[in-house]
């Protein structure tokens, strides 16, 4: 898909346009997973490549962003629980970052008016790291960093 | 095709709180098999929660959400008996909707 | 030290008992040795019977040596001192030094085998170098935060004793058999079995004895 | 180098096993703590209900060549009753002649009443990626309807009884490369393998705690995993063969298990490392 056109459709509203369409039968589910899935970010390996790619300067560290619920110590790099919760006002997105992974963006949540900026999932890690929550707020970009461990688990083998 | 999803949406104070777990390999496209030759990647890339039609939650991943996703978060609003629906789709184009009532 | 052992396995013994016996009332109390053997020998048999070769490991390795076979049996009650004794000179008999006198080899590569668990698994490459999994058991380098407890911490093993010769020596030979100085030990004979090779040992021996090993920081 | 007498040797070691700094220690108790919190993390959300929804599904719906659903599948109290049933679990079945636990249950069901072959109803009995197990799905939904359920194993039938002696045994063998037996990991209190606590599984309390806590999602492996799973990969790490599926020993073993977690509250399928 070209970019033009992305650029058009999310300009013509985003992805209630995109829905429109696709029941409409004018987009198949893998166009609209296309123009909303942010590939050049993705496929970033530092925070400046990363920051480039989702459109922004250099984020500002922010003591208005916390984790919880989120481990020192991963028992397991499979699964490593991460809950970001952000206080900066207007938030907008909160990304979770993975400094050591062969890529470091893990995911991003656009979160819309009416939704609080706290949530929870779990992630992979290769190896011992920082983890970033990367806060965009009003259009400008804010950072908390923790180290989690990684432990190597059972019998090893 | 797809599993179902597990997904719980409870109303806490004036907000509602919804929890889902998604049935998915998540495979990064990083790991090799027995043979050496790499797994392909398979991963959800978005994930929508709306309520009454209204997006509450957008989020694109990568491949290092792990295996059998989890997400828990809240949002303003919402009463019991009305519902919560839930789409994801994956880098194959699989995709899968599942709905809640909220309680 | 084996007293110390023996003692832990008698405490052991009676406590399985003594719940043993509330299991079962007086089943258990009034089972004799006769019973025992058979029930013994009875468990062996369904045991070969339920397992198939698969990968590198063949069935053969359910055939016990003498060392695993008493125990095996003794498991479960006091270990008479006879019977230790028996089994720590079986075991010291089998210890091989090396033929050019070294024993201490590189602690680098030492620590890498102490990491890994590989080796002799149904799951694994026979072709790829089997590991040790030392921190599976041992508190080592101090770096390592994941290790367990099964076996005594070896952190500043060699700084705490000594760089003797003596030292190193025992060293070798506790890798190399660990039946040798404790009958019933948890600890694999890693020289005996031939789980690991020459070179490996004295790897594992430097990690323990190297002065400059992270574990005698 | 050959005159060189171990035993001298031992008889010199001084066990001046001191050595842990404060440092280390205080190093140590923080890991323990914040592995505590990353189980604790886990808790929130378990996939092993994903297993639990497949298995509920599969159970009610026609299969097999007699297109039969497990409705008359008996296990033990009654056939379709779900609800309570692992908890006795394993148990003796008249019908089949053998003391059996759930999953070799599972398959006798199959097999004799669904009309499948034995080995379509043992293809998968250990899920992985792009290989899904029936069994795995159907264990998790059998053993959720046992949750809160006290473990209660009839160990006054002689076929129970005698298959929980003979696991008892099984339980000390030590064989193959590394002298492994079961009790060496599970045969003392308070140790642990890395960072993993081991249950010791000779007291009642240690089996209790391990026992009612399988099934299990492994975060580790991104699969849910039953009690023959368990036992299986145990005996793989123990450098033994494979241990047959559903075989007498892995059913000796679960008896004994099992029967010495009698009268623990069940709370499974969990979520482990």
């Amino acid at each position: 898909m070209d970019k033009k056109r992305r650029e058009v459709l999310k300009a013509g509203g985003g992805m209630t346009l995109l829905m429109l369409l696709a029941a409409a039968g004018w987009l198949r589910p893998g166009d609209v997973r296309a123009a909303d899935w942010n590939k050049a970010a993705f496929d970033t390996k530092t925070m400046d490549e990363t920051m480039k790619a989702l459109g922004g300067g250099t984020p500002v560290p922010s003591n208005d962003i916390a984790f919880f619920s989120t481990p020192d110590i991963a028992e397991n790099g499979a699964v490593v629980p991460i809950g970001i919760t952000s206080k900066v006002p207007k938030t907008e997105s909160i990304a979770i970052l993975v400094e050591k992974n062969p890529n470091m963006l893990a995911a991003t949540f656009d979160i819309p008016a009416g939704t609080e900026p706290s949530l929870s999932t779990r992630i992979k890690m290769g190896q011992t790291s920082n983890v970033y929550a990367l806060v965009k707020a009003d259009g400008k970009y804010y950072v908390a960093s923790k180290e989690i461990k990684v432990t190597l688990g059972g019998c090893g083998g | 095709m797809a599993d179902p999803m597990k997904i719980r949406a409870n109303v806490v104070g004036d907000s509602t709180e919804v929890k889902v777990l998604m049935n998915h390999e998540m495979e990064t496209g990083q790991r090799k098999d027995a043979q050496g030759k790499i797994i392909p990647g398979w991963f959800i890339q978005n994930v929508k929660v709306t309520h009454n039609d209204k997006v509450v939650l957008d989020a694109q991943w990568g491949p290092a959400v792990a295996k059998n996703p989890f997400l828990s978060f809240k949002f303003k609003g919402g009463a019991k008996g009305e519902k919560v629906r839930i789409t994801w789709t994956d880098n194959r184009n699989d995709t899968r909707t599942d709905e809640a009532t909220i309680a | 030290m084996p007293a110390t052992k023996f003692r832990r396995i008698v405490i052991g013994a009676v406590t399985v008992v003594a719940v043993a016996g509330a299991l079962y009332g007086c089943a258990m109390s009034t089972m004799t040795s006769k019973d025992d053997a058979q029930l013994e020998s009875r468990a062996t048999a369904m045991l070969k019977s339920s397992f198939k070769a698969k990968g590198q490991v063949k069935l053969d390795r359910l055939d016990q040596d003498e060392t695993q076979r008493l125990c095996s049996e003794y498991a479960n009650q006091p270990l008479p001192p006879s019977v230790a004794e028996r089994i720590q000179k079986a075991n010291l008999a089998t210890v091989r030094f090396p033929a050019d006198g070294k024993l201490i080899g590189d602690w680098k590569s030492g620590e890498k085998i102490a990491q890994s668990g590989q080796g002799f698994q149904t799951s694994d490459d026979p072709s790829k170098p089997a590991g040790a999994n030392c921190y599976a058991c041992h508190q080592l380098a101090p770096d390592e935060l994941a290790y367990g407890t099964i076996g005594p911490s070896l952190y500043q093993f060699g700084k705490l004793r000594g760089y003797t010769d003596e030292m190193r020596k025992y060293a070798w030979s506790k890798v190399y058999n660990a039946e040798a100085f404790n009958a019933c030990s948890n600890m694999p004979r890693f020289g005996h079995r031939q789980i690991l090779t020459e070179q490996q040992l004295k790897d594992v021996v430097a990690l323990l004895m190297d002065p400059a090993s992270p574990v005698n920081h | 180098m050959k005159d060189m007498h171990p035993r001298k040797l031992a008889a010199g070691v001084v066990v001046a096993v001191l050595g842990v700094t404060i440092g280390v220690a205080l190093a140590q108790t923080s890991t323990v703590d914040e592995i505590a919190k990353y189980r604790e993390a886990l808790q929130d959300g378990n996939p092993a209900e994903l297993w639990e929804a497949r298995g509920e599904e599969m159970w009610t719906k026609p299969r097999g060549p007699k297109q039969v659903s497990f409705a008359r599948c008996d296990l033990g109290m009654g056939p379709g009753v779900v609800k309570g049933a692992y908890a006795h679990l394993p148990r003796y079945f008249a019908d089949a002649r053998r003391v059996m636990d759930l999953e070799t249950r599972l398959v006798w069901c199959m097999v004799n009443e669904q009309g499948m072959s034995e080995a379509d109803a043992t293809k998968t009995t250990f899920g992985g990626p792009g290989r899904r197990s029936d069994i795995e799905a159907l264990a998790a939904y059998v053993s959720g309807q046992s949750r809160g359920v006290k473990i209660d194993v009839a160990l006054d039938e002689p076929h129970v009884r005698d298959m929980y002696q003979l696991g008892e045994k099984m339980f000390f063998f030590r064989g193959g490369t590394h002298d492994f037996a079961c009790a060496t990991c599970h045969g003392d209190d308070g140790k642990r393998i890395r960072l993993q606590d081991l249950p010791n599984l000779t007291t009642v309390e240690g089996a209790r705690k391990a026992y009612s806590t399988w099934p299990a999602y492994r975060v580790s492996q991104g699969e849910l995993r039953t009690f023959q799973w368990r036992l299986n990969d145990c005996f793989r790490q123990q450098r033994f063969p494979d241990l047959v599926f559903g075989s007498d020993a892995s059913i000796a073993l679960t008896a004994y298990l099992a029967g010495r977690a009698n009268g623990a509250s069940f709370d499974a399928p969990a979520i482990k490392r």
